[in-house]
């Protein structure tokens, strides 16, 4: 099928404002938004500027707006879109970098002001095994282990919008990933970020970054238990 | 870059869904009905400190104008009301339910409920304008 | 296998109560008092009495009744709080300058104390005649 | 020269193996990771299976039994000192991994749980044993995301999206790395005791392949180019379930959880080839049965894909004829929620890509370039060695799948990349940072990033004659018909001629962009010519080796000859040419026998 194509570009080396480059290609329905962003790499314009690298979702490099809605290039395929007319644009409330590619330091700042790591500094198991966790404790929190920091939340939350000092749905995901943790012990300290003005209270759940998230987390699910973590102290 | 501007282009231009469009309603919504109900406090408080202006403010409420005004509010409030609740009690007794079906089909009831409740009320209004102001239907 | 794990003993945190805790909390629980609130007012007045039949001598009537100034006051405090409260946290979205926020904050303090003041007295004292 | 850092080791590479060599060797000396994608973003995150530790959660199992099934999945060619440090080393390592917060899957006992695995046995009765140690099946994501995690803890410094193109070599020890800082196009020189190679593998350089578009070798090639050999580089894994077209890969662990291979007449025809572990035999073995099966006329449609069946009712029918058993002794029997709660990603993406539900249909799947077992020559200790005698090059490590320590030999078992990135990352880091602390910086040589302006420059220079993405795409596709499952001298002949032409053709290429800000365009034509680099050497090693092992597989050389292949290649990359070399196999206890399943 002809697919007609627009993307968003812009290099700041040579232009003031950004501009749409249209172009039009053949493409199968089962091709992904990513084929269809190398075909013009490789036959129409080589200068397009976009991050990816695993090609199957994992690796989170690819998020941006396509057809007007956050998702992954390579997890988006052509027949998905119901349209021949595809519109591709930069993910929304990050600097612009080139084209595509947007600057990802304030949603990584983000992500690490919640110390996103294990904290337990009690001493190890005596026969130097693995701690215990049962299967019900790793259930509790592994849907958010399986954040790959693709951004498509927090760009698509008109919180961050509206003020990017919002710390915004990824970071959230990622603190709740060591707050639900039996194994950890900093629960109190998360929290106590979170409980700030830019912290969690900001979440109005406009849920656009459950709907946008390629790994299916229950983003807003997670923030509002957050939120309970925070009001009540319970933390199972 | 202007957060104006990317908050504008996200709030119109991004294809959210029920979620996104009820954030926007829900804060519309609110920011009207506070709009009123300051106007609203001020003017039911003339019955004590100026109680000469008060039957004429009265009879400016009874405006059409005002009385069209008069019906958006109550679907504001409505709606408000209605997604309010369903944000509460999600938040407070269900937070397991924010997920992506039970959101969707929650954030429709809402506003479901409110036009439901909306649309006869607004008639009923609407009747009352056509009556008083413009004597039809027998007036 | 008869291994038993034992249930695990239920976590809990200490997270100490802020400003934001509190009215994200009277947030919601204010949102239950106005659905009966709110909602009852606006269904009265609005649309089953409606303003062609209000005028002072109609507040003054219904404000004969004791327990509707009960209720007007407490719709009077919910609603209004739970607005000011509201635009607050609107207003905090787009004003960006922490000093500018504080301004807006206090002055919106000031107006919900102001407004409120003038409703309580009219709802306490009553209507006087024209 | 403004842009001129110094620090004890520098790590090229932010996956698994960077990151584990960073963590450690960050404890004692300043310690820098540069990366060219975000470190999170490295393809560690991709692995979906497990990691291979026998720690013998349900049943019995001990490093032993690791090292001999690694050894034998090795075709005998891996060094077998290195193999058997790397499988006790590995039970320790899994418990450091759960110890950082890794949230591995449980057993009732609240114990890391553990899954059967292609080559994975009980040495006593040859059966199935369950090493593999998994969270759900995104086990790299997980190992991924905990390391980096760890490293914001201890406060590691970064440079991502830095691109590594150079490495400094001063009388014979290195004295740092040029990268070009991808945002600004700027050329940045790290003066450094020591440098550790983790840049992941090549497998870009194949058609069909699970690979990511980053895996272009860049780390081998630099070094090739430097004059260090590459080891083995003709023994690269085809895995055998790639999503048909696509080569998204399908884990093992699908097939560890019961699922079965099938052909056109509905066949189970592993039997055929492995009638002791059928589907479960190591990958090399599976891939070369659908070889054959194509060859045959037996593929799915004559389309060259299998199904890969694992509905409930047919996992639990096979079960049964295998008589396969649940740890408590019950007969092993799965309901569709179970299958999806252990592979979750797998059918998701079945899902998204093929619109197939695996507990409701069969799986299109056909082998895909999956692993280079073959890079850069290394010791067990991460020092690279760069000839016959393995001569130690000062300060130069490397690890992960960029490195041939060689613990995979001829062809890797599934989980055991996992392990070799946290053994040897961990070692090589270590080591790195004790050479560091008896080491001086080396006075930077002229001018440092001469050779990468030469290469830029050269980039954009070309006549415009060739375009980088045909050539490309001839290398692939020439890589996959000819230097892929089987091989023949003929078609090797004719491999190595092609990608010649292409190097050549490759020169008349010429980049247009000419931009400084994330200039795509210049990097990734950039990454082609090394990519080139490499399949001209796995082209030649593949034909110089006449015999077939491992991964290797001569359709003109059936059989294995240890006589004269137990060893090692070396190939050198002499400008336009390729010279061989050969340096032993290190055999401690197993002597070489033959290989059955
Ligand atoms: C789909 C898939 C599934 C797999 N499943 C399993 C499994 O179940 N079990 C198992 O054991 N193994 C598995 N593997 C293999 C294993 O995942 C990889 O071999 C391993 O993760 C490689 O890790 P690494 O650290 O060497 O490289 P990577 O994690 O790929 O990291 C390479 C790093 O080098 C950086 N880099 C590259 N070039 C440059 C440069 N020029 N300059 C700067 N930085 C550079 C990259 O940015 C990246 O950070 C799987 C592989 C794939 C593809
Ligand atoms: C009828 C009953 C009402 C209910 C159930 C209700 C419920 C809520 C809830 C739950 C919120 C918080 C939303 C969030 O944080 O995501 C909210 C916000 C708000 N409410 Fe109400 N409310 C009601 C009436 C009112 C009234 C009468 C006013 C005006 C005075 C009002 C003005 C606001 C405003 C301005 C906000 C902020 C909106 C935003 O953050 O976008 N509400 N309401
Ligand atoms: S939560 Fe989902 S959308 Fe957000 S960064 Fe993680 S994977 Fe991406
Ligand atoms: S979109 Fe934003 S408002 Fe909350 S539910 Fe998601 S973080
Ligand atoms: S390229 Fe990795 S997520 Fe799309």
């Amino acid at each position: 099928m002809l697919i007609h194509l627009k993307v968003f570009r812009f290099d700041p080396q040579t232009e003031k404002a950004p501009h749409y480059d249209n172009f039009e290609l053949q493409a199968e329905p089962t091709d992904r938004v990513l084929d269809l962003l190398e075909k013009v790499r490789n036959e129409h314009d080589a200068s397009l500027g976009l991050r990816r690298s695993c090609a199957h979702g994992v690796c989170g490099s690819d998020a941006m707006r396509i057809n007007g809605k956050n998702a992954l290039a390579c997890k988006k395929l052509v027949r998905d879109l119901n349209s021949d007319h595809i519109t591709i644009e930069p993910l929304l409330g990050l600097k612009v970098i080139r084209d595509l590619i947007v600057d990802m330091k304030p949603f990584f700042e983000h992500y690490e002001s919640l110390l996103p790591y294990l904290i337990n500094e009690e001493p190890l198991p005596t026969d130097g095994k693995e701690r215990i966790q049962t299967e019900e404790q790793v259930l509790r929190y592994e849907d958010t282990t399986k954040c790959i920091l693709c951004a498509a939340c927090t760009t698509s939350c008109p919180s961050f919008w509206a003020d990017g000092k919002y710390i915004g749905p990824a970071a959230i995901v990622n603190a709740h990933r060591f707050v639900f943790d039996s194994r950890d012990r900093a629960a109190a300290k998360r929290l106590k970020i979170l409980n700030q003005q830019f912290g969690v209270w900001r979440c109005r759940t406009a849920f656009n970054c459950t709907e946008a998230c390629p790994r299916e987390i229950k983003i807003t699910q997670a923030i509002a238990e957050v939120k309970r973590a925070i009001t009540t102290g319970k933390l199972d | 870059m202007s957060y104006l501007k990317t908050t504008l282009t996200g709030y119109a231009g991004y294809r959210g869904r029920e979620g996104h469009w009820a954030f926007l309603l829900h804060r519309v919504t609110g920011l009207g009905v506070l709009l009123f109900l300051a106007i609203h406090i001020i003017d039911t408080s003339f019955v004590y400190f100026a109680p000469h202006l008060y039957d004429e403010v009265i009879q400016l409420y009874r405006s059409t104008i005002f009385g069209l005004g008069e019906i958006g509010l109550v679907f504001c409030l409505f709606y408000h009301g209605a997604n309010g609740l369903r944000i509460a009690y999600l938040d407070k007794f269900a937070p397991k339910d924010w997920t992506i079906e039970k959101t969707r089909r929650s954030a429709k009831i809402a506003l479901i409920v409110a036009l439901v409740m909306w649309v006869p009320a607004a008639g009923w209004m609407g009747y009352n304008i056509l009556h008083h102001n413009y004597g039809l239907f027998g007036g | 296998m008869t291994t038993t794990t034992q249930p695990p003993a239920p976590r809990r945190v200490d997270v100490p109560k802020n400003f934001e805790t509190v009215a994200w909390n009277m947030m919601r629980y204010s949102a239950f008092l106005l659905i009966p609130l709110a909602w009852g007012h606006l269904i009265l007045q609005d649309i089953i009495v409606g303003v062609h039949s209000i005028d002072l001598d109609y507040v003054a009537m219904r404000w004969d009744l004791l327990a509707w100034r009960i209720y007007d006051i407490l719709l009077l405090a919910f609603a209004f709080a739970h607005g000011m409260n509201g635009v607050r946290q609107v207003l905090r979205d787009y004003i960006h300058s922490p000093k500018a926020f504080t301004v807006v904050s206090y002055l919106l303090l000031i107006a919900w104390f102001l407004i409120s003041a003038m409703g309580a007295i009219a709802i306490i004292a009553g209507t006087r005649p024209a | 020269m403004s842009n001129i850092h110094e620090f004890d080791v520098v790590v090229v590479g932010g996956g698994g193996a960077g990151l584990m060599a960073a963590w450690y060797a960050s404890k004692s000396v300043r310690t820098a990771v540069i990366s060219k994608l975000y470190p999170i973003r490295s393809h560690t995150g991709a692995a979906q299976g497990g990691i291979g530790a026998a720690l013998g959660n349900y049943e019995e199992d001990h490093p032993e039994w690791h090292t001999f099934d690694t050894i034998k999945g090795s075709d005998y060619l891996g060094d077998q000192d290195a193999i058997s440090f790397m499988c006790e080393e590995a039970v320790q390592a899994v418990y450091d991994l759960e110890h950082m917060g890794l949230p591995f899957n449980r057993t009732p006992e609240g114990r890391i749980a553990q899954r059967p695995f292609g080559g994975h046995t009980n040495n006593a009765s040859g059966k199935p044993v369950r090493r593999s140690c998994y969270a759900a099946d995104r086990t790299g994501h997980m190992i991924l995301q905990t390391l980096y995690q760890q490293c914001i803890k201890n406060k590691n410094i970064f440079f991502d999206e830095y691109q590594v193109m150079d490495l400094l070599i001063v009388d014979g020890a290195v004295a740092g790395v040029v990268a070009v800082e991808m945002a600004t196009g700027e050329l940045h020189t790290f003066r450094s005791k020591a440098v550790i190679f983790a840049t992941g593998g090549h497998g870009r350089i194949w058609e069909i392949t699970s690979n990511a578009y980053a895996y272009t070798g860049d780390g081998p090639a630099i070094l090739a180019r430097r004059g260090i050999p590459m080891e083995d580089m003709e023994f690269f894994q085809f895995h055998p379930t790639g999503i048909y077209k696509l080569g998204i890969l399908i884990t093992e662990a699908v097939r560890g959880e019961g699922g079965i291979l099938f052909n056109n007449k509905g066949e189970r025809f592993m039997e055929k080839y492995a009638p002791r572990i059928k589907d479960l035999a190591s990958r090399d073995v599976v891939s070369r049965a659908m070889y054959l099966e194509t060859r045959a006329g037996n593929d799915v449609n004559g389309q060259r894909f299998f199904n890969l069946d694992v509905r409930p009712e047919t996992v639990n029918k096979y079960a049964e004829i295998d008589g396969r058993t649940r740890p408590d002794g019950s007969a092993y029997q799965v309901t569709a929620a179970e299958i999806m709660s252990k592979i979750p990603d797998i059918a998701d993406f079945c899902l998204t890509y093929l619109g197939v539900d695996p507990t409701k249909q069969p799986i299109p799947v056909q082998p895909t370039a999956h692993y280079a077992m073959g890079g850069i020559p290394t010791n067990k200790y991460g020092q690279v060695v760069i000839d016959e005698k393995n001569t130690v090059l000062p300060g130069l490590y490397a690890a992960g799948e960029c490195a041939c320590v060689s613990v995979h030999g001829a062809n890797r078992l599934g989980t055991n990349s996992l392990v070799d990135l946290v053994v040897f990352g961990k070692h090589a880091g270590i080591n790195a940072a004790e050479f560091a602390k008896g080491a001086d910086l080396k006075p930077l040589p002229e001018d440092p990033t001469g050779e990468v302006m030469r290469q830029i420059e050269a980039l954009h220079a070309g006549s415009g004659k060739e375009r980088a993405a045909a050539l490309g795409k001839e290398m692939r596709v020439e890589m996959f018909d000819h230097v892929g499952v089987f091989r023949t001298d003929e078609g090797l002949q004719h491999a190595v001629a092609k990608v010649q032409e292409l190097r050549e053709r490759f020169k008349q290429v010429r980049v247009a962009d000419s931009g400084k800000v994330f200039n795509m365009e210049m990097l990734q034509t950039w990454e082609l010519g090394n990519m080139l680099d490499l399949a001209l050497v796995t082209a030649q090693s593949a034909l110089a080796r006449t015999e077939s092992r491992g991964a290797h597989a001569r359709d003109d050389f059936p059989q294995r000859d240890d006589a004269t292949w137990l060893k090692h290649t070396l190939a050198w990359l002499d400008g336009e040419q390729v010279r061989l070399g050969y340096k032993p196999v290190v055999v401690t206890q197993y002597q070489p026998k033959e290989r059955t399943y």
